[in-house]
């Protein structure tokens, strides 16, 4: 396992992650897979599903990865990469490994489509099976790859173009699913959530190293704040992830061995959650007076929520 | 070219022992062929089986046949009529019952006429393997019936086609296999 | 290292049973399969294999048929040997992956024990899932019986991995009548099977992760079309390779194979072109049809993809009449043989009365009666000199006669 | 569109599979042509970050939370004999321009500040706030 302790330090990566992807400026997405394929030593194959990841890294004549990429759809990331794995056993046992001297590790980004939509089916089995891989979700709550549409993930009271603010309506009806608990419900050996930004980074950093090297699937759910979708300036987007934080909308824990619960981010005061739905667009509507109730509601579920997560973690079962 | 169909409940073994027969007579050179047709029912489910057994490359892949021999290997089946369809007048019935012919053919009216043989090939099993699954006692009625070849080189066939069972299996199966041999009638 | 499994010279197996053998034989490194009638068996044995030592590689038992190729895409992108089976609904969910399979010049096979497509739904043998993946940029190839089944199957390895080819290859076998119906089957010892096949040569594999590759790249307007061309190019060049890799099975099997298969066509008037078991079903017709005067001749495309246009119309030069029988329905078309023949004919300045037929599908007897019915027919299109038949007819339908005029 | 005319070729001169090789020479890191370091959206941005080496105390936040890869890195030892970051640049073949540098950075007076596309990078420093500007 990598070993990150500073920052100074950390950034002597060379990064494995180029730029010259046509991500939008600002985007959370590039911070995020920067941090996670930089956090360990080891080589590395990634697979991506369908997403803004995919199409921006991998436009044809260029590839901004400097380790080896498969996409194949947008439902598969999961199962795409329990085949390079398996290849990669296969050809360990028959002594025919390409870099004997090498271990390769293996990594699936999706975004929250791919994940908890499309793609849950094949990363559901995936990790039933066991492969070696970690799991990335790029969480930006929607589909912003085709446009901003909901998802399973789309936080109530947003708006999108398919759970769209209205005369009649305050944007989308569904609780988020919670993905994290789902995928710890596999028994994983290690789940976490995380934030792409500056105060965050080392939580982000070692929660990866950390599932890298655990064998057996794992799983990172990390926050991506949209700034075309959630409607906010791309300058914005380490604040937004960290109001996500602070206002528990997005607490940040891990589950070790499907059950053991940490929360590894504590805010000292815990913010209410108008500071961080005020900083988007996608929830400007949440703030006339016939919607307030709907803050009240997103403010009730945060609480319940958040207290689940301290009760859990005391219990320590 | 000699053919032969086999009635069966799903689960009997018809299925296994049609490919268990196609393949005792590839080891005497000839050309065989066996396949089974059923639908999606489970275990217990009418089903029918078939080999072909040829001196020259068996081409027709059609259900189609009219059959020389028609073994019957689940008692209840003996009664439906449809045992009878597409059989020629010398074709040979082998049947397994617990009655013994003439009481059958009271029954059975459309198995009057025809070649009839009868053994009890489910009550065989049950003694001697263990399990109703008649399909090797049919396998040893029919060799004595039919005398395709030496019932002995048969034997040396079957005991090594069996040879992925348990030796108590096996002993089972070849003491099934020469009981039917004696007590068809 | 996987144990030799001792084979007899002659075996009775069904086709199912023949290509999970050819597959064992491959030491494929990664399968992925999830197991669907009437292939099931497929997965089964390799299944057992494996639990017997028989198998050294990776056996991914995945959650769909979807994952299924979308892990073997990812296997074989990682550089090394792949294969899975399927049939029917199976093959229709994999019908997005199998695109990607073949864009990404990826080398896997895949046995496909052809079923009918639902709704209604049906699990025995007619084409329509070698029908729906006959654009997938995949090479297709036809066997008969179980021991086509098993040679086809050793064949697909060596003109996939070809660095001419490098394209995905099926082996398609029928539904029951081959998949399940036993029958002497001529088996290559271990090492010599594998041998023929020859080791796996990689060619820009992910796990050479000191020179890192990039799979699945975006390619917009700019760049789709060159690619597809290029694609199509290489599968339409693999005929060569398919010819070279029959010639030297025949070496070691004394088995021959040819792209366009073909029987007393020499001097036939009337021919029948059709795929599959019914090939064979349909040669014992036509010895019944010379046996009543009628000079038939039968001509069957071993590889679906590539379509041998020329060669087919070669064999066809002299005949008068021709009934091209398609295993699946059109719906609202004339079936691919038919379309297909009639092409490579007009391509090559022929003009012999062309009809189509459907046949059994969802598994519906043909048998060969009724073929020696359909080359009676077409005999009467021969004698006139003009088309006096429908021009689609359906084989063993109940009801009245339907056609597409 | 996206891909330069040098680049461009036909049918019969493209790579099987679109398969993209990172490297031109894998053994020492040479990035290939296909690698997108060596693509350039730089016309994506209205303004651009200054860096200004003199204010910088080498947190590398700014390195930690671009999503561009931008921030060009030498590794230097410390006084301790460490090995550390020291950021001396930014590539603006790769920089958008987001501004998210500007964001995260510490220093008192910003060691990155957004100035116009147009204005020369000395005469931004130039420009550059001291203690006593007001804020």
């Amino acid at each position: 396992m990598k070993k990150i302790t500073n920052l100074k330090e950390f950034a002597c990566t060379p990064d494995r992650f180029q730029g010259g992807h046509r991500l939008c400026p600002g985007c959370a997405h590039g911070m995020i897979v920067r941090e996670v394929v930089n956090a360990t030593d080891d080589d590395l194959v990634i697979s991506t599903a369908t997403g803004c990841l995919e199409v921006c890294s991998a436009i044809y004549p260029y590839t901004s990865w400097d380790v080896s990429w498969l996409h194949i759809g947008f439902e598969n990331a999961a199962a795409g990469i329990s085949g390079a794995e398996a290849m990669y056993k296969a050809l360990s046992r028959k002594n025919r490994s390409y870099n004997p001297d090498k271990n390769v590790k293996f990594v699936a980004f999706g975004g929250d489509g791919g994940t908890y939509d499309i793609g849950f089916q094949s990363l559901s089995g995936a990790t039933e099976r066991g492969h070696d891989f970690l799991y990335v979700c790029l969480d930006n709550e929607g589909y912003m790859n085709t446009g901003g549409q909901r998802s399973s993930s789309t936080p109530v009271g947003a708006h999108t173009t398919t759970s769209p603010r209205g005369r009649v309506s305050y944007g989308e009806k569904n609780r988020k699913k919670d993905l994290t608990m789902i995928m710890a419900a596999h028994g994983c050996p290690y789940v976490a959530t995380a934030v792409p930004g500056t105060k965050h980074w080392k939580d982000l950093a070692t929660k990866a190293a950390k599932a890298i090297s655990t064998v057996g699937p794992t799983f990172i759910n990390a926050l991506s704040p949209c700034t075309t979708e959630w409607k906010f300036k791309p300058e914005d987007t380490t604040e937004i992830a960290d109001l996500a934080v602070e206002t528990c909308m997005f607490p940040l824990y891990e589950i070790e061995d499907g059950h053991k619960l940490t929360i590894t981010y504590r805010p000292k005061q815990k913010i209410p959650v108008e500071e961080y739905l005020g900083r988007q667009g996608r929830f400007a509507h949440l703030f006339k007076p016939e919607n307030k109730w709907v803050i009240e509601e997103i403010q009730k579920q945060i609480d319940e929520y958040w207290e689940y997560l301290q009760r859990r973690e005391e219990a320590g079962v | 070219m000699l053919q032969i169909r086999w009635h069966s409940r799903a689960g009997q073994g018809a299925v296994t022992g049609a490919k268990a027969l196609a393949d005792v007579m590839a080891r005497t050179g000839k050309y065989v062929q066996a396949y089974s047709v059923y639908g999606a029912e489970k275990r217990g489910a009418p089903m029918s089986a078939y080999d072909k057994i040829d001196d020259k490359p068996i081409l027709d892949h059609s259900k189609w046949m009219t059959p020389d021999y028609v073994l019957v290997i689940d008692p209840s089946l003996v009664f439906q009529e449809e045992i009878v369809d597409n059989t020629k007048d010398d074709t040979i019935f082998i049947v397994t019952s617990h009655m013994n012919k003439d009481d059958l053919l009271n029954i059975a009216k459309h198995l009057q006429g025809k070649k009839l043989y009868v053994v009890d090939a489910i009550k065989i099993s049950q003694e001697e393997i263990g399990r109703a699954i008649p399909n090797t006692p049919m396998l040893g009625a029919f060799m004595k019936i039919s005398q395709l070849i030496p019932f002995e080189d048969f034997l040396v066939s079957i005991k090594d086609i069996l040879s992925k069972f348990p030796q108590k299996i096996i002993d089972g199966n070849i003491r099934a296999i020469k009981r039917a041999y004696e007590e068809v009638k | 290292m996987a144990e030799r499994y001792e084979l007899k010279s002659k075996e009775v197996w069904d086709g199912n049973t023949a290509a999970s053998h050819a597959l064992r034989q491959a030491q494929v490194d990664v399968v992925a399969a999830y197991p669907i009638t009437p292939s099931t068996p497929i997965v089964q044995n390799y299944a057992q294999f494996l639990a017997d030592g028989y198998v050294d590689g990776e056996f991914v038992m995945v959650e769909s048929e979807h994952s299924a190729m979308s892990a073997c895409v990812g296997a074989a992108a990682a550089g090394g040997r792949v294969a899975t089976a399927t049939s029917s609904q199976g093959y229709a969910l994999m019908v997005e992956v199998l695109y990607q399979a073949s864009g990404m010049r990826l080398p896997i096979v895949m046995t496909v024990v052809n079923r009918a497509l639902a709704s209604p739904l049906n699990i025995h043998g007619d084409h329509g899932d070698l029908y729906l993946g006959r654009d997938a940029g995949w090479i297709h190839l036809i066997a008969n019986n179980p021991q086509e089944a098993y040679d086809m199957t050793l064949c697909a390895f060596k003109i996939a991995e070809d660095e001419r080819v490098r394209l995905p290859v099926t082996t398609n076998q029928d539904g029951f009548l081959v998949s399940h119906t036993a029958q002497v089957v001529e088996p290559l010892q271990d090492e010599v099977a594998y041998k023929f096949i020859g080791d796996y040569k990689p060619m820009n594999p992910m796990l050479d992760t000191k020179n890192p590759q990039t799979y699945g790249a975006q390619t917009e307007e700019e760049w789709h079309f060159e690619f597809k061309a290029s694609q199509h190019k290489a599968l339409m060049e693999s005929s060569k390779v398919i010819d070279e890799v029959f010639a030297e099975f025949e070496k070691v099997s004394g088995r021959k194979y040819n792209r366009v298969e073909s029987y007393k066509i020499e001097d036939a008037d009337v021919a029948i072109v059709v795929m599959g078991s019914a090939y064979e079903t349909a040669m014992v017709a036509v010895e019944r049809a010379r046996e009543e005067g009628i000079k038939a001749g039968l001509v069957m495309p071993r590889s679906f993809r590539p379509f041998p246009y020329n060669e087919i119309a070669e064999k066809l030069r002299n005949v008068k009449a021709i009934a091209a029988l398609d295993r699946s329905c059109p719906m609202g078309a004339m079936g691919a043989l038919y379309n297909e023949v009639s092409g490579a004919l007009s391509a090559n300045g022929q003009s012999a009365i062309m009809t189509n037929y459907i046949f059994g599908l969802g598994g519906r007897d043909t048998t060969v009666e009724h073929i020696l019915e359909v080359i009676k027919e077409t005999d009467k299109n021969a004698k006139a000199g003009k088309r006096v038949t429908d021009l689609q007819g359906f084989i063993n339908l109940r009801g009245p006669k339907l056609s597409f005029n | 569109m996206a891909t330069p005319k040098d680049m461009m070729t036909t049918w019969d001169k493209i790579q099987p599979g679109a398969v993209l090789p990172s490297f031109e020479d894998p053994e020492h890191k040479v990035r290939s042509k296909f690698n997108s370091f060596n693509y350039k959206v730089a016309d994506w941005r209205v303004e651009k970050p200054v860096f200004n080496r003199d204010l910088c105390i080498d947190c590398d936040f700014c390195w930690v939370s671009c999503p561009d890869s931008c921030f060009i890195v030498e590794e230097v030892e410390n006084k301790r004999g460490k090995k550390q970051a020291k950021i001396v640049g930014i590539n603006y073949n790769l920089c958008k321009g987001c501004g998210v540098c500007v964001d995260v950075c510490p220093t008192p007076i910003k060691s990155l500040l957004m100035f116009p596309e147009f204005m020369d990078n000395e005469e931004a420093l130039k420009q550059w706030p001291t203690k006593d500007d007001k804020k």
